[in-house]
């Protein structure tokens, strides 16, 4: 490996663009007060990061360890800077007088300290500090690349949501701030290798998570966003015991070498489990889901970026990570069952949400459950299946939290019975979403792409295939019946594009665009990228023939699928156009409909509206009931998991 | 590629044409049982081409998107089907279909096309889990999910799979819009919500939707008879007797309600399911 | 909560009578329900202003298809107690005969619309085939199937030869041999009870305060039937009114169900006693004064008022049927039960718009 | 000849919507009788959908009264063409016995063209079907010019021209 | 016919009287006696026997709802509001004359002096 | 478990219940009423028949010597025929034939004193 790192001239120049970069940018956005400058700021640092990101694709794997920051030894400048952090996450405590955030940062502190002063003592190996292989690699794409499209759809996004708010003074500069710092932390953690490089920048995603989820400053912003701190910091001090216990092992906190030195020994596996905790909390499992649903208060290209595309993603990033050294160990199939489980409970949970950024707080817990479930599952093709599902879920998921957040600033809901009929209102942002819907539930976009692998690659798991059949037929509910409703009446048939900035065009056409395209790619980008991950002991799953994917039992023709399919969209499409010919009729009313559409002659010849609602199932779905239920058995779930490591 | 060419064009006119004949026999076995004469057997494709020569009105237009990307959806999955294709595949492009055809009818305001798309998502997420199930234990069975590695495996699966087969029957009585699970779009007009799902679907609209409503349920025979793919025989004895079967429990059973569908639908189909797939487990 | 407001009629499938419902529901679980009528309302009782109380016989036949041989039957006792008219014995046997064939083919129409409600259609094509044996009676000796038009004041226009009263008995023979042979699928089988029972309860006192008749007070357990009061030949046949005591949809499909027999029954007895003689009584003059009468029918009790000062025309003619006397524990029932328990429980209370509106 | 084929099956699939203007209920149980074993219509392929959007053939009976003579014009407004109108039972035709009566407007020709009256009170099963068979009639009559799928790719002429 | 006459203040109580007794409510009858007087009759039943409370009154002096007592009156209210024009205060469910009758009828077809006549507007 | 099995299965392997009309007829029932007749030859234009009429759908025009009758309004109820002292009115035991168009039955009457 080291010889790699001297053939790659360049990588340490990209990968401090990539994390440092950001940082510095998010302190030069902060003293701007000029919209002006604050946007070129703002897009100048997105298409830097792009561009980084995308040079660094020919370039893994790599490993990397700087001595020094301005001639400081960089272990030091982190460490102190995590205790920093820690130091600030107390006085948040404190200024909130929040109980368990400061004892949680008090126990953050002190098993640092302890961690630190073993460190310092014994025979102190030094570890590469920053790892790069493909699955790093693809988690630096999306929050590069998708993070910068979230960035810039927020400039008018919170132009609009500061004159909306009627707020006197803007502080979208210390919003642009904790957007960039983030997308520089982001890097950061997919690329650590030294674990307490990871812990750092673990706590500082937090960190932004808090203020950014806090940005609004409304009592319940700010108790939202206390509640996100208190449980990420929960998580970071799961990660904290468990690096405390692999330094007991390991005498390194060396992300690379715990996994190869796999071991089914109890206490190796309790340190994976606890790094496991503190991955299921970043990426809201239940029972810690109560963060992300509360974080949707936040403006939505927060929830956009941090909560669905890129933050909640570094929990299932350090689980894959971690998966191959536990392989074989029944903590692996006990991860696949909890994650299954996740992913029903979300669903079911999605069901009864009318709410439209609840639905997506709980597909997304949904889907990090499924990519969860594909990474316990432990076998090539399940952890293909999971990167797919990372790679796709962070694109759409994006494009759907964008809309949503486009169509709240029109329509002041962002409850899914006020889209009805959104078509008539806003036709192009309705399509989007709408394709956006498609994306998520319809082969051959990727996500299925991903759901079809994880099917074939559980089907001998039966408690986790079964949870997943039911799961993701709750899915279709629940996308079905949105897209469903976007597109009800009035639409005439004439189709008149809204104005919208053209950054927001830009992030949600590029989104889509990118959604497409990379559907149509996915057999070469499994090629590319895909095989790399899987060393080492892994063989590639499945081979791509005739523009699909193949192994032995089943098949994907993803190519001469999206020709069919764009075949059947475009008829479909003709009969539409010609179709603004057909007679419209008002819709049946059993004969009272009256010439006002949707409304009917009720009772004392009154007018009535003949509203129609979905269904929410509240008395199955219904968050009070069923959240408690599923909290419950999902701290079940995690009591066995740690039995399952001892 | 000739050859599937040829396997394609065949399955496009086979499938609608049998699709239609079978609904025909169901129309005329139906009114049999109830004393009645009932119609000729070409009905069904009597009232296909009425509907195709009236005139199109509709609702929305959205909704004609819809009725193609059903149809076209249908098609797609049969056609998978008759190449051989994996099978969880083939299950996905058809609740593409399903998914159109409800968002088709939710574009409506009609109430009643509401309720209608609603009972039908509740349909789908009723049967969709048994069906994956149905290829999960195929799989297990045979060792693979591919449809041309099925039809080729030497023993009947019928045999090993009985519960899985009677789950299917469950799912074929749904899709089949048959008692007691015609919620949505009941096949006659007597009920609550009008024609549900289909209300204001009309004209040439309707006939796409019934064209692929052909498509579906040779998908699902087809299905079925993959449960007996050794001799032909025993395939259209299988297809046969499970059919009639379900136009007996058509005739002898109320329609309930969806809450009762989702509960029987899921305690007993996966009971069904699951018990079977143990069983290849533990073997 | 998202709740829809569904316009349940006028034109719907389930109704073959216009009447809308505007149901609010959440989850198909109803929340409130207003009615709106009027989609029939004819005006009918006003035509007394410019019929003759003889031609009136044959309007107030049309109030309702199902039982107008009752509806005549009862004007006519109500006009015949005001001129203290008195009917010949036969042809009160004969009223009797002929209400009950009406009440049987009403309740075999009924059984087979409701078992259509929950979507048993083989069923309801069942009781269907029955019915039409009643209603090929029916014509041959009314002449009409379904506008029984017997009845003039004093008496009635057509009488039963004994071959026919035999075809009657014959034939009444197979139709209860047939029910039998249905008590098992209808009040037996899983799907129907599921769909039946403890679907629109009323408890007996809620049905009294609500004012309702018919089966439907007696499925709650209240035994109140106007044959009691033994009108016409009533008061000489063996008669109990069937009651059953859940109050639910199952309640009064058992109800019905019995009633069925129990008119079979009538009608025999009737035939064995029936005297022979004259059919109708000669009318002279002109009512006056005031009149009110009850006959129940297979829905119910209905109610005839009728006042007349000695004119040409009556002064007024007033009629409260059941269906009327029903609606109101309709609107109690439905609430908290499921959109698809609507059909199964509006009609469970048999309603006849047609009568209700005039 | 395929003109041909879709007036056949015009004929041979016609399906019925009813409405109850304001009957007495005898014409309309004899229609439902129709329907059922004895008389068994789906025998022509008829079948009652009981939706407008669906049907080709409006059967009234009873007359139209003021409150239902909008739901009736509603009614034949949504049904797709071509359509037929038949009135059932004097009530229908004319107003029969209640042509007199204050909220009665009269018979349903007074406020939808009607293509075959079927008198009767009530009017017969047998009568019923005869009523639909010339009904029928007419459809063969009239012209093809419906734009169905058909209709998608035909149309554009018929339109334009 | 037996029927005992009252005047309109007493009818609620009378009402609640025979619902206490357990009467069932039969229905209503309305009689216009001249252009301006009207006969009511409440009909009730107990033990197949019937009892009727008369009472007159005029168009102008309102006759107060008894559907606080006995809620299935409020159809045959709203029936006599819609064809006789008069008016019950209290009514749980009032149509406001529009229970039968659409805005083509104008005037109370029952009335004695009204335009008894059918509406013949397409005459 | 299921109780009506037994009863289609009947159904199944017995006699249909349909009487094919048409093409099948039955022979209707002798006291029917059906179409009314007026025999022309006997009525005395007297206008019994139009006074008894409840659906009054008979117009007896004396001056014209014409017996009117609207089939579309009349109800078939018999009446007429019960009240016609000399027997000039009867009903057919067949209902009249559905029609395209309205129309209007009108008798010449050729009044027996007159032809004498
Ligand atoms: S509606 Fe949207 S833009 Fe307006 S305040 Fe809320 S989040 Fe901001
Ligand atoms: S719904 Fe009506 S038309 Fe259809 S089969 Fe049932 S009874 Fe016949
Ligand atoms: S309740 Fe009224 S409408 Fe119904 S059958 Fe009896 S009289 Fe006729
Ligand atoms: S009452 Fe019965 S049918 Fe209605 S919602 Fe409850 S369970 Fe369902
Ligand atoms: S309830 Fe009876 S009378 Fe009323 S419409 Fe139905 S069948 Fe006719
Ligand atoms: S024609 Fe006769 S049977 Fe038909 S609705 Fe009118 S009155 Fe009733
Ligand atoms: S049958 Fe009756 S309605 Fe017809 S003309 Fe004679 S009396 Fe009048
Ligand atoms: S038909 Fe008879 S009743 Fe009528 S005018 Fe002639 S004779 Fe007189």
């Amino acid at each position: 490996m080291e010889h790699a790192v001297s053939n790659l001239v360049g990588t340490p120049v990209l990968l401090s663009i990539l994390i440092v970069f950001p940082f510095l940018a998010a302190l030069t956005v902060y003293p701007v007060r000029s919209a002006r400058l604050q946007t070129l700021v703002v897009t100048l640092t997105g298409a830097v990061l792009i561009a980084a990101s995308l040079l660094l694709i020919p370039r893994t794997p790599f490993t990397l360890s700087p001595k020094s920051l301005l001639g400081v030894d960089i272990h030091v400048v982190v460490e102190t800077a995590d205790f920093l952090l820690l130091f600030v996450f107390l006085h948040i405590g404190f200024k909130h007088n929040h109980t368990l955030i400061k004892i949680l940062s008090v126990l953050q502190i002190v098993s640092l300290a302890y961690l630190d002063v073993r460190t310092m003592s014994g025979e102190h190996l030094r570890v590469a500090a920053l790892y790069g292989d493909n699955l790093s690699l693809i988690l630096v794409l999306v929050a590069s690349i998708v993070g910068s499209i979230v960035c810039f759809q927020s400039i008018p996004y919170m132009k609009a949501h500061e004159e909306h708010l009627e707020v006197e003074k803007s502080t979208r500069r210390r919003f642009f701030c904790v957007l960039l710092l983030f997308l520089g932390a982001m890097n950061g953690v997919v690329l650590s290798n030294d674990m307490g490089f990871f812990h750092f920048f673990f706590e500082v995603t937090t960190l932004c998570c808090f203020l950014l989820i806090r940005h609004d400053g409304t009592p319940a912003a700010v108790a939202n966003g206390l509640r996100a701190l208190w449980m990420n910091s929960l998580g970071g001090f799961c990660l904290l015991l468990g690096m405390i216990s692999v330094f007991t092992r390991l005498h390194a906190l060396d992300l690379g070498r715990l996994i190869e030195l796999s071991s089914k020994s109890g206490i190796y596996l309790v340190s994976v489990a606890l790094l496991c905790f503190g991955a299921f909390i970043k990426s809201a499992q239940f029972p810690f889901q109560g963060w992300l649903l509360g974080a949707m208060i936040a403006p939505t290209p927060v929830s956009a970026l941090l909560h669905s595309s890129t933050m909640v993603k570094i929990g299932v990033y350090l689980v894959l990570r971690l998966a191959p050294g536990m392989r074989g160990a029944f903590l692996s199939e006990c991860i696949a069952v909890f994650g299954a489980f996740g992913f029903l409970a979300g669903a079911a949970l999605a069901v009864g949400q009318s709410n439209g950024k609840k639905v997506l707080a709980y597909s997304t817990i949904s889907n990090l459950g499924l990519i969860l479930a594909c990474a316990g599952l432990n076998t090539p093709e399940a952890f293909t299946a999971a990167i797919f599902l990372i790679m796709f879920h962070s694109v759409v998921k994006a494009l759907l939290f964008l809309c949503v957040g486009t169509i709240e600033q029109r329509i002041e809901s962002r409850d899914i019975e006020d889209m009805r009929g959104l078509c008539a209102k806003m036709p192009v942002t309705a399509l989007i979403t709408v394709s956006g819907v498609i994306m998520m539930i319809m082969p051959p976009f990727g996500l299925l792409l991903g759901k079809w692998m994880a099917i074939e690659a559980t089907a001998k798991n039966l408690a986790v295939v079964v949870m997943v059949a039911a799961g993701s037929a709750l899915t279709v509910v629940y996308w079905a019946r949105w897209a469903g409703t976007l597109m009800s009446e009035p639409f005439a048939g004439r189709f008149f594009p809204e104005r919208q900035p053209f950054l927001t065009w830009g992030a949600l056409g590029s989104l889509v665009a990118g959604g497409g395209v990379m559907t149509v790619a996915a057999p070469w980008l499994y090629r590319e990228f895909f095989t790399g991950i899987l060393s080492p002991g892994y063989s590639p799953p499945y081979v791509v023939h005739g523009g699909g994917l193949e192994n032995g039992w089943g098949a994907f023709p993803v190519l001469p699928l999206a020709v069919v399919a764009a075949i059947g969209f475009a008829v479909s499409i003709v009969a539409l156009r010609r179709a603004s010919r057909v007679r419209i009729v008002k819709p049946y009313l059993s004969g009272l409909q009256t010439d006002t559409p949707g409304m009917f002659l009720g009772p004392g010849n009154r007018p009535v509206k003949a509203e129609a609602s979905n269904y929410y199932l509240s008395s199955i779905f219904g968050e009070k009931r069923l959240a408690t239920l599923v909290n419950l058995a999902a701290l079940v779930f995690l009591i066995l998991i740690l039995g399952a490591a001892l | 590629m000739i050859d599937t060419i040829l396997v394609v064009a065949a399955t496009l006119v086979a499938a609608p044409l049998l699709g239609g004949l079978i609904s025909g026999l169901d129309r005329i076995a139906t009114a049999r049982l109830q004393s009645r004469v009932g119609p000729p057997v070409v009905q069904p494709f009597h009232d296909v081409i009425k509907l195709l020569n009236k005139e199109p009105v509709a609702v929305n237009v959205w909704q004609v998107f819809c009725a193609y990307a059903y149809l076209s959806a249908s098609m797609i999955a049969v056609v998978l089907f008759a190449l051989g294709s994996d099978l969880l595949l083939v299950l996905f492009t058809q609740a593409v279909g399903a998914v159109f055809l409800v968002v088709g009818a939710l574009s409506s305001t009609s109430p009643y096309s509401l309720v209608g798309a609603h009972r039908e998502l509740l349909q789908t997420l009723s049967y969709e889990p048994l069906l994956v199930l149905v290829a999960v234990g195929i799989y297990l069975q045979t060792g693979s999910f591919k449809i041309a590695d099925t039809r080729a495996w030497g023993a009947p699966l019928l045999l090993k799979l009985p519960f899985l087969y009677a789950a299917l029957g469950l799912v074929l009585t749904i899709k089949l819009r048959k008692s007691p699970f015609d919620l949505s779009t009941s096949h006659h007009g007597h009920q609550e919500i009008v024609k549900g799902l289909l209300t204001d679907y009309s004209g040439p609209f309707l006939a796409f939707v019934e064209i692929g409503h052909w498509f579906d349920v040779i998908l699902l025979l087809w299905l079925c008879s993959l449960f007996w793919a050794t001799s032909w025989t025993g395939m259209i004895l299988l297809v046969a007797v499970t059919y009639a079967l379900e136009v007996v429990t058509d005739n002898v059973t109320a329609r309930m309600n969806w809450r009762w569908m989702l509960g029987y639908a899921w305690a007993m189909g996966l009971t069904l399911s699951v018990v079977n797939l143990i069983w290849l487990h533990v073997r | 909560m998202p709740v829809s407001t569904i316009p349940f009629g006028p034109q719907h499938p389930v109704l073959p009578e216009p009447i809308h419902l505007k149901l609010t529901v959440e989850d198909e679980v109803i929340k409130e329900v207003v009615p709106a009528l009027g989609y029939v309302h004819r005006g009918l009782e006003k035509l007394a202003g410019t019929r003759d109380f003889h031609q009136m016989v044959q309007i107030v036949e049309r109030v309702c298809g199902i039982c107008s041989m009752m509806h005549a039957m009862c004007y006519c006792e109500c006009v015949e107690a005001m001129m203290g008219i008195e009917t010949p014995p036969r042809a009160r046997y004969l009223r009797l005969i002929w209400s009950e064939l009406n009440r049987l083919h009403s309740h075999l129409l009924w059984l087979g619309l409701f078992a259509d409600s929950f979507g048993f259609e083989s069923l309801f094509m069942q009781f269907w085939k029955i019915r039409e044996k009643v209603m090929d009676l029916q014509e041959a000796t009314a002449g009409n199937r379904v506008i029984v038009s017997v009845n003039v004041i004093g008496g009635l226009r057509r009488d039963l030869s004994p071959e026919q009263q035999q075809t009657i008995l014959n034939i009444l023979d197979r139709v209860e041999d047939e029910m039998r042979l249905l008590e098992k699928p209808l009040l037996g089988d899983y799907t129907v009870m599921k769909r039946t029972k403890g679907k629109g309860i009323v408890s007996a006192a809620r049905a009294l305060e609500l004012g309702c008749v018919g089966p439907t007070l007696r499925g709650s357990g209240v035994a109140q039937d106007m044959r009691q009061l033994g009108y016409e030949a009533y008061g000489d046949l063996a008669f109990e009114p069937r009651v059953e005591k859940d109050g639910d949809c199952y309640s009064r499909l058992k109800v019905r169900y019995r009633e069925v027999f129990q008119s079979i029954d009538l009608i025999r007895q009737a035939m064995e006693k029936i005297p022979a003689g004259e059919i109708a009584a000669v009318v002279k003059g002109r009512p006056e004064g005031e009149g009110l009468a009850r006959v129940e029918q297979p829905r119910g009790e209905v109610f005839y008022y009728v006042k007349a000062d000695g004119k040409k025309y009556l002064e007024r003619i007033r009629i409260r049927t059941p269906t009327f006397a029903n609606v109101p524990v309709l609107l109690a029932m439905l609430p908290g039960m499921c959109l698809s328990d609507v059909p199964v429980i509006v009609l469970s209370i048999d309603p006849c718009i047609s009568c209700t509106e005039r | 000849m395929f003109e041909q084929i879709t007036r056949g099956s015009r004929v041979k699939s016609p399906w019925l919507l009813h409405y109850d203007c304001s009957s007495c209920n005898g014409c309309d149980i004899e229609v439902i009788a129709c329907l059922t074993p004895v008389y068994d219509i789906e025998r022509f392929g008829i079948i009652n959908v009981g939706n407008p959007l669906h049907a080709d053939i409006l059967l009234v009976t009873g007359a139209v009264n003021h409150r239902n003579r909008k739901v009736l014009e509603n009614l034949y407004e949504q049904m797709p063409h071509p359509r037929v109108v038949i009135a059932i039972g004097s009530c229908a035709l004319s107003g029969g016995v209640f042509r007199e009566a204050y909220n009665v407007v009269g018979g349903v020709d007074k406020v939808i063209a009607v293509d075959v009256y079927v008198p009767g009170c009530a009017a017969k099963p047998e009568a019923i079907i005869d009523g639909v068979l010339l009904g029928l009639e007419k459809f063969k009559k009239l012209s093809n010019n419906w734009r169905g799928v058909g209709g998608i790719f035909r149309e554009a002429e018929t339109n334009e021209s | 016919m037996r029927a005992e006459t009252i005047t309109p203040d007493q009818l609620v109580g009378a009402c609640a009287r025979m619902k206490a007794e357990g009467f069932r409510f039969v229905t209503m009858t309305c009689t216009a006696m001249d252009e301006n007087s009207f006969e009511l009759l409440y009909h009730f039943d107990k033990n197949l026997e019937l009892s009727t409370l008369r009472l007159t009154t005029s168009k102008d002096s309102p006759v107060h709802s008894i559907t606080a007592v006995y809620f299935a009156a409020f159809l045959v209210e709203n029936e006599i509001q819609d064809l006789f024009g008069l008016r019950f205060p209290g009514l749980a469910l009032d149509y406001n004359r529009t229970l039968y009758l659409d805005e083509e009828i104008r005037d109370a077809p029952f009335c004695k002096n009204a335009a008894a006549e059918k509406n013949t507007a397409a005459e | 478990m299921f109780p009506m099995m037994p009863a289609i299965l009947r159904n199944f392997f017995s006699k249909r219940a349909t009487r094919r009309y048409p093409p099948m007829t039955r022979e209707p029932f002798a006291e029917v009423r059906g179409e009314l007749k007026n025999e022309g030859s006997v009525c005395t234009l007297c206008g019994v028949c139009a006074v008894k009429c409840p659906s009054q759908c008979i117009v007896v025009d004396k001056k014209n010597a014409t017996w009117q009758w609207d089939p579309f309004a009349c109800v078939y109820c018999g009446v007429c025929v019960d009240s016609c002292k000399t027997g000039s009115l009867r009903q057919e035991p067949l209902y009249r034939k559905a029609a395209t168009g309205r129309e209007i039955v009108s008798v010449k009457i050729v009044l027996k004193e007159q032809t004498k």
